[in-house]
């Protein structure tokens, strides 16, 4: 399986029980003695190395010898961003938002554009999931908003 | 003794006060806004109350809901923790008017200490050292004169409150007009209040505050300091006990100091009298007092075996506190890290998030205060203090040891956290040898940055992806079908 | 100071060293069988090396391939942790002909203090009260004119061995035959040789016994007492510091006769001076010498604010001892309670099976030495031992609120433990007072059964069944589907 | 859903939001505040109670007050022990082996009787899960076993 995490290449596959890494045209062998619950204890070309690793969406923290490192996978994985939450479309990332396209009661389609923020220096649609109705609108026109704060509320 | 107390806070310290109410007996009143529904302090009360909305004026700075949600559970007590309404004296009589006890002291001593002019006033004429300078000043010329007489760097800072809002350091005199004017507009934006105090600059200073405690009868002794200077933004995320600084001989002094000084309020129950302490003539100037359980009082009870929950509890129920000063010694060294939901490579603003890996470290010696686990969410509405990580060694180079190994035991993922930002600072001969000025980590950590993802984490991902969740790229923990989902909720409480 | 030790042990106390090694930055080395091959303490360590098959004989037993494994490894010194080889001479000395470091005593001092009848007699020689009887017996009557010079009720046990096997108590002449040939069957099953010793039996004796520290300089001094009254089976379960029965005067004496008896056999490292205390006269006797690290090594380290393991590491390097017997004091009152997966309702058996749930207690003065985690398989190949609980209060009673809290909070699911036992003991009046010997679990427990399951078991029994598991009668927590199924381990251990 | 466990039988049923549970013929009302990973926090009748419940095949944990109890379900489940474990047939309690039917190399029938054993005065057939062949048999007649103890390896 290829990957890509930032900007570096990586590719994984099984190889008898254990698996060849292969970066940067480098070959290691990886050998798992064990992994469980979001851990890891391998073995890298013989060298022990424990790691605990979790995913949120194209996001890995990983933990290796006590420091955390945070790697974003730009291949290999469904881009996008997570909008969804306790029946609200959530803000993907604190910001501020520009426009509101719709309003309460209002029926919308799957794919429609409900409003739009900045973020980050980028403008940001956020898309009906579903064929629905718009329930509450959380917010309005230049209001600034912190990551994971309800915008918009739909009910099927 | 009580039969039940509420605690008006949330995260850790309400857990920690909870945890003293179960060893006594006492039943426990959780309160909690929307935004805590499912957090850890409502789950481990054995009661708990919704005040409302996230935001703390509809919650937990809510004096007549708290009141009433007292009243309502039967409670005997409030318990105010730190932050939110810890040091409001309103609150406190408005605790003892509705017939409850407020677990802290009389609204009179918070009121006494609350004013930092009023407060530091009080303190020279109780002959307590204060820093060099000027309170009630009203115009310009009075600061301009003041500054010059005082002598550059001076500080300007707000006579209403604390925690670095309102201050600014003015290094000469063409600085001074501008920092007067937007120190007096955070002042009146945070506090209500635009008066302002100048005083000396001390660069170099170390913060070192003495823990008092004192009972309802007269009984009025210090359990020794806590040096204080490892700070961020003016806010302290490494504390310890002794510190490596004083002689036997100043500790004595500033204790003696701190007992007076709390005195001078008819002090009662758990309170911190701060200084600032110049480490070069070994000079000591009262800062402020606060008048509550201060987030480092684990770093006191390790040194000095008290728990110090457990006798706020009993003191304010009426209870002798039955220690002399010669009672207590200091035993061995504490430290305490506080972990920080925040970026230090970034202002150290704070992340938030919902906690996919939540691992405490264990061990002799190692104590963790948290007020998260696993699956919790990370919200912006409240202080981003993940949890208080503290341990107790024969010294205090074994008390670094236990702490580097601690701090690389601690695994958190979902939010950034400062923990390696922490064990960097452990590893400096600065903090090796004590000496850390309160400004030493903007001068000395100001271009620190974590590791760099290497061959090993790219392996370590890469592979997580195959074993785990071969080519699933929805959060594998969080997934919503997995019937043991940590945080999967079903139904919420309803109280 | 060693680069790397090699720890012979498993389970808690092969963490509890390995902890001890990291803080001090030296490397470690776990030794396995193959039962224990996902064990906490394999994942713990730097290193890990597989010795065999499951038999204790075949790995924890087996000296040659310890001695392997540590030369293979380029280790400095073993530590032998408790039970094992901890207290094998011949082992000992093996360790150091091979140029690795034994951390522990001398292999004299051990093989000095192993035999029961020989270091009795060393004792009596050296002027240290032990308890009244006879070595060195062979006939019959030779036993029978012996009892009856001590007097009945009389104690007949194994020479060469502890912990209760080939041990029998004789009420009457007409029991001494019988009791004599089965203790001998045990004794020679147990310890491959037959000589017995006879003594007074003390029927409400307590178990009192006294910390030694030194080092290889001649520096020897004590750390205080261990109660240990709270047995089942003639093996500790509840421990504590200080002990509720002792007067200064009597702790001070005790001490002085553990450091004697101790410098009789040129004593360095950590070890334990066993008395029998006989509360009515207030005369303590000398019972044996442990010549290794104890189970509840815990407790004084909490008491004394000493690192045992750290000193015992320290001290096998050659360094000195720092401290004066007046330099050490008792701060608080620390009490170990041992979780046991045994079955106290049914003769304390052990209990075996994979861990469901295992949710440890934390909190102020709250300490867990575990060697187990959620997922982990507790076998039949060794001792039971789940994790040590220890306490740290400023006096007895909030110590015991402490444990009792700390008790509640634990959760272990798939083997049946002796939590809920444990808090019975603490509830009891006799044991809040302190008058526990070590017959008293036996007399007042031995009807004892857990709670029976109520309306509310029932209810949340059923209810997770919907759900969780919705009707799927397979465990649910063991789902093997779970990609973060916790003890799902794809591959092993090849080292 | 009716449960019984021991002698005690229990019927759960969802009624809105909450359950309804009927024990003895007396109904209590339970409402679920928040149930996590084996964690359960209560409203029973009113009354807040937090569980801890394990599951493992007929057996059920359950700890209430930091006490805890074992339940066996006796109907609503698939009666039988788990005898499947790494591969190797395992004894599911200890005691006694009374018998060994099969050698090493034999076929043998999902379903055919391998041994029997003694255990709790009950006499225990370990049968065969599915169509394969002895690989290896570790027990001899008259050896007392541990529970979880190996007795057969399989191989298909």
């Amino acid at each position: 399986m290829k990957t890509t995490f930032g900007s570096q290449n990586i590719e994984v596959n099984p190889s008898g029980e254990n698996f060849i890494a292969v970066v940067d045209g480098k070959a290691v062998n990886v050998q798992i003695i064990r992994a469980a619950h979001g851990w890891m204890d391998l073995l890298v070309d013989g060298q022990r190395v424990t790691a605990y690793v979790s995913s949120d969406m194209a996001k890995r923290w990983v933990t290796l010898n006590g420091g955390t490192m945070m790697l974003t996978k730009t291949s290999g994985a469904k881009q996008g961003v997570r909008h969804e939450h306790a029946g609200g479309l959530i803000a993907p990332m604190p910001g501020q938002i520009r426009s509101v396209a719709v309003s309460v009661g209002e029926a919308v389609k799957k794919g429609q554009t409900l409003l739009t923020m900045e973020a980050m220096k980028m403008e940001i649609r956020i898309q009906a999931l579903r064929d629905g109705k718009v329930k509450s609108v959380y917010v309005s026109q230049g209001q600034t908003v912190e990551r994971e704060q309800i915008l918009i509320e739909m009910e099927d | 003794m009580f039969n039940k107390i509420l605690i008006a806070n949330r995260g850790e310290i309400a857990i920690r006060i909870m945890r003293a109410c179960r060893e006594l007996g006492i039943q426990t009143v959780a309160v909690y806004s929307e935004a805590d529904k499912d957090s850890l302090h409502v789950q481990f009360a054995d009661e708990a109350i919704l005040l409302g909305e996230a935001a703390a004026k509809e919650s937990y700075l809510n004096v007549e809901k708290l009141i009433r949600a007292a009243l309502d559970t039967q409670a005997d007590a409030i318990h105010p923790g730190y932050g939110f309404l810890s040091e409001n004296a309103s609150f406190a009589a408005a605790v003892e008017s509705a017939n409850l006890t407020f677990i802290g002291p009389s609204a009179d001593s918070i009121r006494a200490m609350g004013d930092k002019a009023e407060s530091k006033i009080l303190m020279k004429k109780a002959g307590v050292p204060t820093v060099p300078g000027y309170e009630g000043l009203e115009t310009y010329d009075d600061f301009q004169k003041a500054a010059d007489e005082i002598g550059y760097p001076v500080l300007v800072k707000a006579a209403a409150g604390g925690g670095g809002k309102g201050m600014r350091v003015v290094h000469e005199g063409s600085e001074l007009k501008e920092a007067i004017e937007l120190a007096k507009r955070e002042a009146l934006n945070a506090f209500g209040d635009e008066r302002l105090l100048v005083e000396k600059y001390l660069a170099d200073a170390h913060h070192i505050e003495i823990q008092v405690f004192g009972d309802q009868h007269g009984n009025l002794i210090h359990l020794f300091e806590r040096e204080c200077s490892v700070q961020r933004r003016h806010q302290k995320i490494i504390e310890e006990s002794p510190s490596p600084l004083l002689t036997p001989e100043i500790r004595a002094r500033m204790g003696e100091a701190a007992v007076h000084a709390a005195k001078t309020v008819n002090y009662f129950n758990a309170g911190t009298v701060e200084f600032i302490f110049d480490p070069k003539t070994s000079q000591y100037y009262f800062l402020e007092m606060n008048t509550r359980l201060q987030v480092e009082h684990p770093v006191t009870e390790l040194v000095t075996g008290l728990d110090l929950v457990r006798w706020q509890i009993r003191i304010a129920a009426g209870e002798e506190f039955p220690f002399q000063q010669e009672d207590i010694h200091q035993h061995g060294h504490a430290i305490e890290c506080r972990v920080y939901a925040e970026d230090p490579a970034n202002g150290f603003l704070p992340s938030t998030g919902k906690l996919l890996q939540f691992i405490q470290p264990y061990g002799p010696g190692v104590r963790v205060d948290s007020g998260f686990t696993l699956g919790s969410d990370v919200t912006h509405f409240y202080d981003p203090l993940l949890a208080k990580l503290i341990v107790h060694a024969e010294n205090r180079e074994a008390a670094i040891q236990r702490m580097q190994t601690a701090l690389h035991d601690f695994v958190v993922h979902g939010v950034v956290t400062n923990i390696d930002f922490m064990r960097a600072v452990l590893t400096t001969d600065d903090f090796k040898q004590g000496h850390v000025s309160t400004r030493w980590v903007e001068t000395t950590f100001n271009d620190w940055s974590p590791a760099k993802p290497d061959l090993h984490a790219l392996i370590a991902a890469a592979l997580a992806d195959v074993i785990f969740i071969s080519g699933k790229t929805q959060s594998a923990v969080a997934n919503e079908t997995d019937p043991f989902n940590p945080w999967k909720q079903t139904g919420s409480y309803r109280n």
